[in-house]
Order: structure tokens, then sequence, then C-alpha cells
């Protein structure tokens, strides 16, 4: 019941803040903040709770499953059920979305309430995507976490808003239509194989499908997940939306919307097609690569700080589909890792940029340099997430690049060696935003403030976990294993040659197993 | 005591932490007595450690404590694991120990500087980084280390941040590290997946078993290694960032870039030198990197005026020294003279910085002049440090050591003539440039007015790491001489003895063509530099050797090399695309949906009869499909 | 005819019989405002018959008409829309015409047509009603007869609807002629008999096809769609939009179910292409228009085009699917056009795009319903549009009819663009300083806002909580 | 299929065609409106052949419907085209272009 409360009161909270938005100015941002921290401290104690008594070698993955009929003539339910992963992310985006409402405490000044509705209700929406267990009902929260993003960006943007907004919608929601279609199709395939038609994710992934159909119907779940993730060709929305939006906008869609593309093929894509998704793997990793590379060189020419950090995640998100093409705990594991450790890392540069425009008012990095003689703490705090960024050991993303690369090693050689070539790109832009913004000679005479006591709670809060993740990984790496494992263990080759053995029967206990 | 050895690292590091954290509300003393007395602290601490160490050996050689699983993923589980064996105490005993003295001679050096506390942050950081590099017993904490040590190096190289060239400087440092650790991190993986684990016992314990002498895959591992080495090293290919890093204040360059840091390479190859001796290729690699490093490394310092970039260069090339050793192993003398090497460089670069500081900060060499008289503490070290560089026969420890490496150089089984002739010809050089730096600096007039003199904390390290750039050399002597071979003793318990050709017992010819060539440098240095000054002028109007001046004196042209194959076609195409190309695409296709509807809506003309047309118009397609079809 | 007979047609006898009391009522010069009254009241009368009758379904009149759950149905929606029509009207019409009392004696009279349609299973029924809704439609559109475009759309209205009309009847000749019955059923039934289609049956169809195409406006007979709107009295479009479609499609519907129009795989392959037309053509002529009322014309081509994709497989599914996305549509159309209807002002209807800048900071509330309606239409999740697109998608694929899904899906995201236009456009600018207007008829102002936004609370509700209207969807299946 | 059936429906076919042309190329509203009566009345008459090849009345009164139809539509058309002569003071139907786009 806890996931149905969360939703809720992120929802309810929303409306609140709306309402009550309208004769106070300050009662929205109390609102979302209490509404949020409820949420985050409730799904901490879960975890913790959960860490101790769960043995990470157990064989069921799901911690909590809820489910509820909601349009039964198509077999729709209103499933919610959370294993490790999804228990990670619902915690990574509460922290955020804690994080979001702090950096945008003052920053917005006009429309309070329906701005913190739409905040509130993005995080409801991609807490719903990481816990529907119902194919028809992620769609559902896939599409309703767009909206109150659209409105968050064309709203309160900056210059180019509109454009941006319009870009990241029809991006998200021609690709979104197209998964709804390959859903469709699955629900169908599977109906007419079993006479069962239902939505629910546990019965469909049994479900025999003729390779070239699933081919297909891969690729629509797939269109949808590289649009978010996003993959290079499909990644020019997200530096017009990131640099438009507001900073809390750029956190949530940095931190989170990126994620749920990962998010989704993982939970979707493999397991649901396992040997459709095993042929495109060459593919996907060659994708991932490029974007890798491509990512960085377009990071290394911008100019405009947020657009260059939005490039960067071009960069990352290569890492991630890298990794989870590889197909092995290794690797996937890292993409875990990635998912967390960028999450923070490049929430932070994009929460820094924020506060950079807020005080100097402009993105320009040709028009910053210098400024760690007035703010040596956000200097400080810069230059560790820049290394951070590069992958610097000792800090979360090193954990997660290592991993990625380290298992994507055994399943291309020649791709990882190129992937990691990236790394020295990395270093070459991160280094870049580190001179032009703090070092060099100072451009501005006027005085700056250095952190506020607020500022200093949301980065501290955010330096600590990057850090925690790089010397001690180990509880994300436990919490999620079960599920990482049970994946990786439908992709061994070894399994594979026991599945032929399997040919004639249909049915199988194991909900994960390759069906020919 | 040895499980005291975790305290080693953590106390710079918890110093680190209070200077960065509080750095801005504490007193300068305080950040001095903080910054110094944590290293100074893990020094004594070291020194303390390796006696009972060497008092009570353990069984197996070495000491691990391990404080914690990193992380662990499937069959990877690297620990948070410290390893102690000889190899690692060298190590250790010369970053706390000189790190100490330069932390020492830091609190007077850097006293008027603004950004006091954050300067022995990094120094602190660095100091934990390098002994978590030489401690780890795994090599993804090597790793660690590996690239702690390069993010400290740019944090210091680019202290004074102001500048943008010094932002430069640092930047292409780290980057250029970069680019050989990416290659080490892919040395990794092929390693993780040959032995399953990246602990180094483990690793260096199958490696025999599972690879055959001379295997391709010993040879790809050993040069990815290599790679990482040589660009942590500053040696060929890799070595153009170290003359530009001496934009950083001077004891980061005694402490990061000589002594310690730029040496990890060495520290890496030694301590993987298993799979170097399964792959004799890769060996001979390692010593034709060493010897060529050495070589141009020694011209280019020849031809520079900046004192700094003088002793950079000078750096690459007692490191290419090193790498000779190592490359036809001579395991041992690499380290001793990695050790001795640490010694005088530390002293010089100090000693270096002394006087440029005495002397308003100039670097030039050809403004200086005359500062033998007042200078003179400076005066005497800097020679004993120039005398050891030089190795001046007998009385200083870089003969000894790098006495050791010629030798091998010929007669060790991986040694051969050309090797030994390009290293002697190295050891010609480097008297010359060294006899040169000290004639310019001190000798002559006085160009420059002397500012203040250096104090009390800077000058008792400079006369500490005298005495050892002296002494230190007789814990190893040679064969023929003594034979009094303590050090390699100690080193022979992790490293493997050198093994020498057939029939090689005329050391002593050799000591003596190297002692030749020693005073050869210096009697040319003199005559050139001090006797007839002239002659240089008139060397350089001929062209070919003014061409040949400026091309040693940009370091070969491997900047501009670099800069037109890779630099250049990077940033130009970036630049090129910096609005995304593929965004173009999504353009077009607005593109054209906008003009599908302008050219619709062109349709939508108003005109009634122009509707009827199209309502006939499509009756009759309609019409036609339903009988044609 | 007997008395069952008459019960069964209750509806349509209260909504014939409410003209002519409405007629009488404007007789003895009662007022607008109580014309508007009882017409409102006459239509939850008839609205709530169509409970009453449900008991005796299915019930037939031979040969003319079959009252089923289908058509019921339908009636239910049209008459809904003609009494939403008909709330929006009064400040509509209050502030522009002098004389709008026969305005609801001609409301009544279209409903009835477009019921009439949808009852009816009969050439002649077909034709009847078609031409009551049509011909008072004539008059509705250029209601407001001093303004230009009404006229003029009157009059391209009229010429084209003869037009097809004659089209229409010339393919019911052929067919008669071919068939010899009028009645569907046994036009089937003679169909059956035929060893092969002889082409006068299939040119039958096609003009037929033309008549009905040009009714439900489909590309290649949507032209007029954009300037009839345009130029038709807010409210009026609103009814054109729903009422005249919806029973123009019931019809159409009906008489496939009953010949089996499906196995024709030439008339599918035509329909098919008119549908990938309409959708593309429809959202690509609405990307860059400016008038609102224009988006919202050529909106309704693509919508007809969606509704042709679940149109085409047949199935039972298709029933299901066309009957809740016609409840969509109409409810979403009908909030759309509500919105500006409240928004027109005296002299101009609330058309172009500029006027609805900054509304939401002006009138939040209205803002909020029209987003509500236009993301409706645009088909996004939390509204009842998604679940019909859904619902659309579910039933082409089923049947496997993957190219007419894709490319509704394409060409929604075209649509998507000038749906966002329009929002963004609401939530731009700032809050003008202008104080509100003063509404002429606040009583009705708020009445209408209440009806629209009760029809947006039902958009989101159906959209949220779609299960219960899919079960009383399958309460009426047809058959 | 009788032959004088056949010769009705060509007759009425060639009218409606007419009836259609007749609509295209006038600009005259009024001669608009009177092709489309053309047409209408040609499917009448095919309905009556029809009817009469079926021997039933149904064509017939489907023929009546028509009638009935046409004079009510012709009726609101030239109200209509009163007004527009009112406003326009032309009946050239190329003159209504005021909407478009």
């Amino acid at each position: 019941m806890i996931l149905i409360y969360v939703i809720g009161i992120l929802m309810g909270g929303g409306l609140l803040a709306l309402l009550l938005g309208q004769w106070n100015r300050n009662l929205p941002r109390w609102i979302a903040l209490c509404t949020v921290s409820v949420g985050f401290i409730a799904f901490v104690f879960f975890w913790i709770n959960q860490y101790r008594t769960v043995n990470p070698h157990l064989t069921n993955t799901w911690i909590i499953d809820y489910r509820h009929d909601w349009i039964p003539s198509f077999g729709i339910s209103f499933h919610l059920a959370i294993d490790g992963l999804s228990l990670l992310l619902l915690v990574l985006t509460f922290f955020l979305g804690v994080l979001a409402v702090l950096c945008s405490w003052n920053d917005v000044k006009e429309r309070v309430g329906f701005y913190y509705f739409n905040l509130l209700w993005i995080l409801a929406g991609i807490s719903g995507v990481f816990m529907a267990m119902d194919l028809f009902l992620f769609y559902f929260f896939w599409e309703v976490m767009l909206i109150p993003m659209y409105f968050l960006i064309g709203i309160w943007g900056s210059e180019n808003r509109v454009y941006a907004a319009y870009k990241f919608f029809i991006f998200t929601q021609a690709s979104g239509l197209l998964m709804l279609l390959a859903i469709i199709g699955l629900y169908f395939i599977h109906g007419q194989n079993t006479g069962l038609y239902t939505f629910n994710y546990f019965e469909l992934l049994g479900t025999v499908i003729p390779p070239h159909i699933a081919f297909w119907l891969m690729l629509g779940f797939m269109i949808a997940f590289v649009v978010k993730l996003p993959i290079v060709p499909f990644h020019t929305w997200l530096p017009d939306a990131h640099s438009e939006a507001p900073t809390a906008g750029s956190l949530i869609l940095a931190g989170l919307l990126l994620k749920t593309g990962a998010y989704g093929i993982l939970r979707f894509v493999l397991p649901l097609f396992p040997e459709a998704a095993h042929d495109l793997a060459p593919w996907a990793m060659l994708f991932g690569v490029i974007g890798i590379i491509y990512g960085a060189i377009l990071a290394y020419s911008q100019t405009d700080l947020k657009r260059l950090v939005a490039y960067t995640s071009v960069s990352h998100m290569g890492f991630v589909i890298l990794g989870i093409f590889a197909f092995n705990e290794l690797a996937l594991q890292g993409v875990v890792m990635q998912l967390v450790t960028h999450a923070i890392s490049t929430g932070a540069l994009f929460i820094m940029a924020g506060m950079l425009k807020e005080r100097l008012h402009t993105r320009n990095i040709n028009h910053m340099g210098g400024l760690w003689t007035q703010m040596p703490q956000m200097g400080a705090i810069g230059m560790l997430f820049a290394m951070a960024s590069l992958g610097l050991p000792g800090l979360g993303n090193f954990i997660a690049e290592f991993l990625i690369l380290l298992g994507a090693f055994k399943a291309n050689v020649l791709l990882t060696i190129i992937a990691t070539i990236g790394l020295v790109f990395s270093a070459i832009y991160s280094l870049r935003i580190v001179q032009k913004v703090f070092l060099g000679p100072s451009e501005r005479s006027d005085h700056v403030s250095d952190f506020s006591f607020r500022e200093i709670i949301v980065m501290a809060s955010l330096t600590l976990s990057i850090v925690w993740l790089g010397l001690y990984p180990q509880p994300v790496i436990n919490t999620v294993k079960p599920m990482i494992n049970k994946l990786a263990h439908v992709f061994t080759p070894e399994n594979k040659n026991v599945q032929n053995s399997y040919h004639t029967t249909p049915l199988s206990t194991h909900k994960y197993l390759v069906k020919k | 005591m040895n499980n005291l050895l975790w305290l080693v690292p953590v106390l710079p590091f918890a110093g680190f932490l209070i200077l960065a954290l509080a750095g801005k509300h504490i007193s300068r003393v305080w950040v001095a007595i903080i910054g110094a007395g944590s290293v100074s602290l893990s020094a004594i601490l070291v020194l303390i450690i390796g006696i009972s160490f060497l008092s009570h050996p353990p069984a197996t050689g070495y000491y691990s404590q391990t404080l914690w699983t990193w992380m662990q993923v499937a069959d990877f589980n690297p620990n948070i694991t410290l390893f102690l064996d000889a190899l690692s105490l060298v190590f250790i005993f010369v970053i706390t120990f000189i790190g100490a003295l330069i932390h020492i001679y830091s609190a007077g050096f850097m006293a008027s500087d603004k950004d006091y506390s954050r300067f022995f942050a990094c120094m602190n950081l660095f100091v934990f980084s390098m002994l978590l590099l030489v401690l780890a017993d795994n090599l993804l904490l090597l790793y660690l280390g590996w690239e702690g040590v390069g993010l400290c190096s740019y944090l210091l190289i680019g202290f004074w941040y102001e500048n943008p060239v010094n932002g430069y400087a640092a930047r292409k440092a780290f980057i250029i590290t970069r680019i050989g650790d990416t290659a080490m991190a892919i040395g990794l993986f092929v390693i993780f997946y040959q032995f399953g684990t990246l602990a180094i016992p483990d690793i260096l314990t199958k490696a025999p078993v599972l690879w055959q002498q001379g295997a391709s895959i010993a040879t790809i591992t050993a040069l990815l290694l290599l790679a990482g080495g040589v660009g942590k090293s500053a040696q060929l290919p890799l070595q153009t960032w170290l003359p530009d890093a001496m934009a950083g204040p001077s004891p980061v360059s005694a402490l990061i870039h000589a002594a310690t840091m730029v040496t990890a390479g060495v520290y890496l190859i030694a301590r993987m030198h298993i799979i170097f001796q399964l792959s004799p290729i890769a060996q001979m690699i390692v010593a034709v990197i060493g010897a060529a490093t050495l070589f141009i490394a020694g011209f280019s310092a020849l031809t520079q005026y900046d004192i700094k970039r003088v002793l950079a260069y000078s750096t690459i090339s007692q490191i290419g020294y090193m790498f000779l050793a190592l490359g036809v192993g001579a395991w041992a003398a690499a380290i001793f003279h990695f050790m001795i090497h640490a010694f005088f460089k530390a002293l010089l670069f100090l000693a270096a910085g002394a006087v440029i500081e005495a002397l308003h900060h100039e670097h030039n060499m050809f403004k200086m002049g005359g500062l033998k008289n007042k200078l003179p503490v400076i005066f005497w070290t800097f020679l004993i440090g120039s005398a050891s560089l030089a190795a001046l026969p007998l009385i200083s420890a870089g003969f000894y050591s790098k006495d050791q490496i010629l030798w091998y150089a010929w007669a060790s089984e991986g040694g051969n003539p050309l090797l030994w002739f390009i290293a002697l010809l190295g050891a010609f050089i480097t008297a010359i440039y060294t006899t040169r730096m000290m004639v310019l600096v001190f000798w002559g007039e006085a160009k420059t007015e002397i500012g203040h003199h250096p104090g009390k904390l800077m000058t008792v390290p400079l006369i500490v790491l005298a005495f050892f750039s002296l002494f230190a050399g007789f814990i190893e002597l040679p064969h023929n001489f003594g034979h009094f071979t303590l050090f390699s003793d100690l080193l022979h318990q992790v490293l493997p003895e050198t093994v020498l050709k057939a029939g090689m017992n005329n050391e002593l010819q050799f000591q003596l063509l190297a002692l030749l060539s020693t005073f050869g440098g210096i009697y040319v240095a003199y005559v050139f530099y001090y006797k007839q000054p002239q002659r240089i002028e008139k060397l350089k109007q001929s062209r070919f050797v003014m061409n040949l001046y400026l091309f040693w004196f940009s370091g070969w042209g491997f900047d501009k090399l670099y800069n037109t194959l890779i630099v250049r076609p990077i940033v130009f195409i970036a630049n090129v695309n910096k609005n995304d190309v593929v965004d173009k695409l999504y353009q077009g296709v607005t593109f054209v949906t906008v003009s599908l509807y302008q050219s619709l809506s062109f349709t939508q003309s108003g005109s009634l009869r122009w509707y009827i047309m199209g309502l006939v118009i499509g009756a009759i397609i309609i019409l036609s499909m339903q009988i044609m079809l | 005819m007997s008395g069952n007979d008459f019960f069964a047609l209750t509806p349509l006898l209260l909504l014939a019989g409410s003209s002519v009391l409405v007629m009488l009522l404007i007789a003895i010069k009662l007022s607008h405002r109580v014309i508007q009254l009882s017409s409102l009241l006459l239509f939850i009368v008839a609205f709530s018959s169509l409970f009453y009758i449900q008991k005796s379904l299915p019930y037939h009149i031979e040969p003319l008409l079959v009252i089923d759950g289908f058509s019921v149905f339908i009636m239910g929606l049209i008459i809904f829309s003609s009494l939403v029509v008909n709330i929006l009207s009064y400040i509509y019409f209050e502030e522009k015409e002098e004389s709008p009392k026969e305005y609801y004696v001609l409301l009544f009279l279209c409903t009835l047509g477009a019921c009439v349609l949808a009852v009816s299973k009969h050439f002649v029924s077909l034709f009847l009603g078609l031409e009551i809704l049509t011909v008072g439609l004539y008059a509705l559109i250029s209601y407001l007869r001093v303004r230009h475009h009404n006229i003029e759309a009157g009059i391209k209205y009229l010429v084209l609807a003869a037009f097809s009309s004659a089209f229409l009847l010339f393919g019911m000749a052929l067919i008669y002629l071919e068939t010899g019955s009028m009645e569907f059923s046994m036009i089937a039934h003679s169909l059956r008999s035929l060893p092969s289609l002889s082409p006068l049956f299939l040119t039958g169809l096609g003009m037929m096809l033309v008549g009905v195409g040009f009714k439900l406006a489909v590309v290649p007979f949507h032209m007029w769609t954009a300037d009839v709107y345009e130029g038709a009295p807010a409210p009026v479009t609103a009814f054109i939009a729903t009422a005249s479609k919806g029973g123009v499609f019931a019809v159409l519907f009906r008489f496939f179910i009953m010949i089996d129009g499906f196995r024709f795989n030439v008339v599918m392959l035509i329909l098919m292409c008119i549908a990938i037309a309409s959708m593309i053509i429809g959202n690509l002529l609405a990307v860059q228009q400016k008038n609102v009322k224009r988006i919202l014309a050529y909106s309704s081509i693509a919508h007809l085009g969606y509704l042709l994709v679940a149109f085409i497989p047949g199935s039972v599914m298709s029933i299901k699917a066309l009957s809740f996305y016609l409840m969509a549509y109409f409810i979403t159309t009908l909030t759309a056009f509500g919105i500006v209807t409240v928004l027109s002002n005296k002299e101009t209807d609330a058309e172009n795009i500029e006027s609805y800048k900054a509304l939401f900071w002006q009138h939040p509330i209205l803002a909020c319903i029209f987003s509500s309606a236009l993301l409706s239409l645009a088909g996004i999740p939390l509204t009842v549009g998604f679940v019909g697109k859904f619902y659309i998608l579910a039933a082409g694929l089923q049947s496997g009819f993957w190219i007419t899904a894709l490319i509704l899906v394409i060409s929604s995201v075209i649509g998507l663009y000038y749906y966002l236009r329009i929002i963004t456009t609401m939530f731009a600018g700032q809050k003008s300083i202008l104080p509100a207007e003063e509404k002429a008829n606040p009583v009705f102002y708020m009445v209408s806002i209440i009806a629209l936004s009760v029809l947006s609370l039902l958009i989101i509700w159906f959209g949220v909580y779609p299960s219960g209207v899919m079960g009383f969807i399958e309460y009426f299946k047809l058959k | 299929m009788k032959s004088s059936t056949e010769i009705v429906m060509l007759l009425a076919g060639l009218l409606f065609v007419l009836g259609v042309a007749g609509v295209i190329i006038r600009k005259n509203i009024i001669f608009m409106l009177l092709s489309v009566e053309v047409m209408l009345n040609a499917s009448g008459l095919a309905f009556v052949a029809a009817g009469s090849r079926w021997a039933q009345p149904d064509g017939q009164v489907m023929f009546i419907f028509i009638l009935a139809m046409a004079a009510a539509e012709v009726s609101i058309g030239l109200a209509l085209i009163l007004q527009i002569y009112h406003q326009h003071k032309s009946l050239d139907i190329d003159k209504l272009k005021e909407m478009k786009g």
C-alpha cells in the first residue's frame, strides 16, 4: 500500500499546493517540501529495513506487490510492484525531489502554486513509471510525467523555452506512441497464444513471439526508451530541454527522466524480448559508443553551461546503453550505478549552473571565469563534480563506468576500447568547465556571493552521496542484485543451450526464460 | 606495529579534510602545522613500521591489511586493502620522508600566498593518493591512487589559477596522463578476464602459471600497463606535459613532478614485473622507450633557459634511465635510482625555487648569475644536487645509482651495446646541462637583485636533502667496489635479481668510461659557458645549429606534432559541429511538415467551385478505384 | 403501427413534438430565456426517455427503423450534445441576435434528423434523416444572417451538401437497381445470392461513399469543413462537429455491418486510403493555422480518420472502440467549442489564437477546461481522448491493421504540435491589468461554465476510470 | 435487365453528369443551384427506373421525397442568395472567398 500512498501523497500535495498557492505564496513550497520529504523518509526507512532483512540471493525479487482491477475488460489492472531496482530508483526520485524543491525555493517567484503542482506531479509520474507492472499503466504514467514537465519548461524556462518544450514533448510523445503500438501488439499476441488477454507484466513475460514480430515489437519499446535515454541520433531534444528548463526542471530531467529510459530497457525490453535484444546488442552497443564520443565532442564545443552539461549527459547515457547490451552482471550493475551516480553528479552540475545563472544572469561560460576567488566553496564543489563527471576513482561515477566497461569488455572488446577512449574526452570537457567557470582571470568586479545555507545543504547532500557511492557502493549493488542476477541469467550462454532443450515445452515456471 | 599501516595514508587524508573543510577558519600557523605535521607524523610512522617490517619480516614477504570490501559484483570483488612489501616500503619511505621535508619547506616558501590552506590541503591529498597508489593491494585501488595523484597534480599545477597559462598546463598534464590511464584501464580489463581478479599478489602468482613465456597476451597486457606508466612518468611519446607542468609552485614540482608522482610508472612496472618478464618484447620496448626518452630529453634540457624547465627535462631524462633499467631487467637498480633521484631532484627543485623566489620570480637562467656568494646555503646544496645529477664519481649518490644502470644496460640479459651507448651519451649530456645550469646561475656576474633570503624553514630541508644526495648512495656499492648491497638485498625479496650475460666481469672499464663521460661533459660545459661563452654565439649563427637548437628547445617538436595531428582536428570538428548536425535532420522534418502545410493550405482557397472540383475529383478517384480494382 | 412502435419511438416523437411545442411557445411571444429553459427541459426529457425505452430493445419497425442498443447509445450521444449546445446557445445568441428563438426549433429538428439516422436501416429513412438534419443545418449555419461569414458558410454548405446528396441518392438508386431492395438486410440477402459484385453495385457504393464522406468531412471531401466551421456560429459548429457526424457515422456503420461490407476488399482499401489521407492531411492542415475554429475543423477531419481506423476491421472490438471514441470525441469537441462560445463577444467569435493569449492567468478555470479538451483531442493520458485512441489502436491492431495504426500514431504527433500551440498561447504572456469585462448574463454564463466544467471533469474521469463507461458501452452492444 | 430500364438509367446518368458539369462551370449561384436540382432529379429518375425494374413502388416514393427535399433546399437556398446579393451586390460565387487558409 505504501506505493499507492506515495503516489497519492504526491498528487494530493500538488493539488493542495495549487489551491493554496492562490492566496499564499509561501505555502506551496512548504507543502511541496513536506510532501516530498515524507516520501523520501518513508522510502529510506523502507530501504534500510529491507536491506537488513532480505537476503540478496533470494530468488523472489519482488518486495511489494499491489494489484487492483482498473479496466477489467482489457485485462488492465492498477498493478504496482517494486523490486530492488525500482526501490533504488524511487529513493533516488525522492532524494532528487527534495533537492528540486529546495533549489527552486527562491528561484520561482511567479505562479508558485502551479509550479509546485507541476513539480510534484512529475515526481508522481516518475514514481509511477518505476512501480507500474502493468504495461498499460506503465504507458499511462510514462505520459503523465510529460505534461507537467512540458509546463515546467514552457512556463518557467528561459528565453527559448517554448521551442524547447515543444521539442521535448513531441520527441517523447512520438516515441511513446510507438511504444503504445508495440504494447498493444504484444497484448494481442499474448492473448491469441494463451487466450488470456492481459497487460500484466508478469503474464506477458512468457509470451512466445515469432522472431520477426518480436524484433519489431522490441523496436517499438526501444524507440521510446532510447529517445528518453537518449541515444544519438535521438538526442537533440535534450540539450534544448535541459538548457531552457528551470533549475529544478533540469535536475529532474537529467536525474530522473533520462533514467526512466534505462529503467524501461532493463525492465521491459530485455526480459520481454531476450532474443531480439540479443540480436540488437551489437548495434545498440555501437550506438552507445557513438553516443559517448559524439556527446563528449559536442559538449566540448558548447559555450552555454547548461547545454554543455546536457551533452555530457548524452555521453554518459551512452555508457548506459553500452552496459545494458553487454548482458552480464558486471555491466548491468554498472548501469544501475551509472543511473544513480549520473543523477547525482549531473544533477549537481545543473544545480550549480542554476546558481551561477541566478548570480551572474548568464549561462555563457565565456562570460564567467575566475569565480574561485569569490566563491571558493562553489569552486571546490564544482571541481568535485567535474571530477565525478570525468570518472575520477573514489567518486561514484567511476565505479559505474568501470563496471560497465569491465562488463562490456567481455561482450565486445573493440567497442569497449573506443568507449574507454571516451574517458579522455570526458576529462577534456570536464576540465574545460572548471577552467572556464572557476579558474582563469576574474571577469567580474562586482560581488558574487558564495553558497547560502540552503545551497550548502543541497550541495553537501549531493557531495556526500557521490563520495559514499564511490567508496562503498555495496548497498546499491546488493539492493539490485537479485533483479540483475535474474536478468543476467537469461543471457548467459550456458543457459541458451539449456534453453534449446526446452524447445518443445511452451510453458515454463521460470518467468525470464527465453523461449523460441 | 604493522597494523598501524592504515594510519599512514589516513593521516595526510585527515589533514586534507581538516584543511579543506575548515581551512578558512584556521590561522596560517595552524594550517602549516596541520599540513606539514600530518605528513611528518606519517613519515615517522613509516620509519617505525619500516623498522618493525625489517626486523620481523612477515613469512610471506608482505603484510596486508584489509579495511573494507570496496564492492562485490559477481566475481569481481576488489577490497580496500593495503599491501606492504619491500618495494612499497621503499616508496612510502621516500614519499612520506621527502613529502614531509617539502611540506616544511613549503611552509616557508608559500608563506605569503593567499591560498595557504588550499595549497596544503592539495599537498596532503596528494600524499594520501600517492601512498594509496603504492600501498594498494589491487590494481583498482592502485588506479584510484593513480588518478588521485593526477587530480592533485592538476590542482597544484594550476594552483595560481588566475593565469590561464597555468590552467592550460594543468589541463594538458591531466589529459595527457589520462590517455595513458585509459590504456591502463583497458589493461585492467584484460587482466581481470585473464585471471578473474585484480589483486596484485594473485595476479603475480597466477601469471606464470597461466601464460607461456612470450605469450602475445602477456605482451598486450604489459604494453597496456606500460602505456599507463609512460603517461604518468612522462616518457616518450607522452612526455610533453611535464615541462609545462612547471607552472606550479616549486615545492609542487619537487614533490609531484620530480620525486614521487612521475615515478609512479616505474613503480607500476616494477610491481607488475612478472608480466613484463613474461614478454621479452614488452620489456625491450620499455628499455627502448627509456633510452630514447633520456636521449631526447637530455638534448632538450641543454637548450632551455628556464631553470625549472631544465630540471623538468632532466627529470624526464632521469626517469628514462629508470625505464631503461627496468627494461633490461635491472629492477633493483631502477628503484635505487628512483630513490636517489628523488633526493637530489627534490633538492634541486627546492633550491631552484629558493633561487627563483630570491630573484623576484625570475625563471630565466640568463638573467641570474653570481649567486655563489650571495646565497651560500643554496649554492652549496644546489651544487651537491647537481653533482648527484651529473653523477660525479664516488662522492655523489647519483654516481652509484646511475653507474649501476649503465653497467646493466650493457651487461644484463636484456642489455645491448646500443642501449648502453645511448645511456652513456645521456650521462655526458646530463653533465653538460647540469654544469651549464650551475655556471649560469651561480657564477658570472649578478644580473638581478636579490629580494629576500630564504628562511630556516626552507634551508633546513635543503640541507637534509643534500645530506642524502651525498650519502644515500653508500647503501649500495658496485660489486668491484665494496660490493655492499643493502638496498638490492632488501628489494630482492620482491624483485628478481638481474641476470647477467655470460662472461661479464670487466665492470671497471665501464665505470671508467662513465667517469670519463661525466668529466667530459663538465669540461665541455665549462668551456662553452664559462670560459668562452662567445663560442656559443658563434655556433648559433649557423642556420643548421640554430634550427637544431630551436628543435631541441621545443622538445623535439612533439607539441607541434600532436597539435596538428590530434588536437586541432578534434577542436575543428567540435567547433564546426557546435550546433549538432543531427539536429538538422529534425529541422528538415519540421521544414517538410511546414512546407506540406503551406501547400495544403493553398488548396483551402475558399472558392466554392474549387471545392466542388475537389469533390468531383475525389469521386472520380473512388469510382475508378472501385471499378478498376 | 402499433402501440409498441410508438413506445419504441418515444425519443423521436418527443423531439419532433418538442419542435412543434417550441414553435407554439414562440408564437405566444415568450422570452428567449423561457424558450431556452423549456427547450433545455425538453431535451432532458427526450434524453431520459432513452432510459425508459431500454427494456424493449431491440425493437424493429419494419422496414424502416431499428431501435437497438447501438442506436440508443448514439441517440443518447446526439441528444446529449444537442443539450449541451442548447445550454451554450443562450449567451451566444442573446447578445448577437435580436430573434434567437427560432434557433431552438431548428436545433430540435436537426437533432431529430441525426437521431433518425441513428435508427435507420433503410435508404428511405436514411435519406429522410439526412435531409432533415441537413436542411436544418443550412438555416442554423447562416443563422446570424448579417454576418458575411455566416452567409458564405451557409451557401457553401448548401451547394456542397445538395451536390453530395445527389451523389448519395444516385448511388442508392444504383444499389436499388442492382439488388431490388432498399432495406439493408434485404440488400445483404440479395448480395449473398450474387456470384460476384457487379460494377453497378460497386459504382453505387462508391457514389454513396462520396455522399457520406462529404457529411463526415473526410479527405478528399473535406474542403468545406474549415470554412463552414469558421463561418457558422460557435454552438452550431459544435453541433456539426458532433451530432451531425455521429448520426451519419452510425448509419454508415450499420449499413456496413448489415451488408457485411467488410469483406469487399476494394471498398476497404478505399476506406483505408480515406482514413490515412484524412489523418495526415487533416493534421497537416492545422499545423500553423491561426484560427482556432479552423484548427478544430481540421482536427475533426483527422479524428474522423482515426474513427475509420477502428471502423475498417469491422470486428466486435470495432463497435466498442467506435462507440467509445465517438463518446470521447463528442465530449471533448463540445468542451472545446463550448470554450470558444463562452469566450466569444458580441462582435466576433473567439477564433483568433491571439485572443487566447494569457487566458490561463485571466480565466484559469476556462483555460484548464480548454487545456483538458485539447489534451484529450491530442490523446494524452488522464483524458478520455487517450483511452479512446488506445481503444482504436487496439481495435486496429487486433485485426492486424498495422499500417493505419502506424499512420495514426505519426499523424497524431503532428496533431500534438498545434494542440500544444494553443495551450502554449494560453500560458504565454502576463496577466493583463484590464478589469474583467462585465458579462451580460452572469447566471447563464455561470451555468455554461458549470456545464463545461462538468464536461471536462468527465473527460478526466473517463480518462482515469474508463471501465465504467466501457461496461456501459458493452451493455449497448449492437445486435 | 430490361432494355427500357437501361435506357432510362443512361438518361439519368447523362442528366447527372450534366448537372455536375453545370455546377462546375457556372459561376452564378442561381445556376449552380439549378444544376444541383438537375442532379437531384437525375437521381430521382434513376430511382423511378430502378423501382420499375423490380415492379415496386419504392422508387416512386423515393422520388417524391426527393422532390420535397429539393423544394426545401431551394427555398433556403434562395433566401441565402437574396442575402448574398444584399451583402455583396453580386451573385458571382467567385467573390465569396472571405474565408480560406
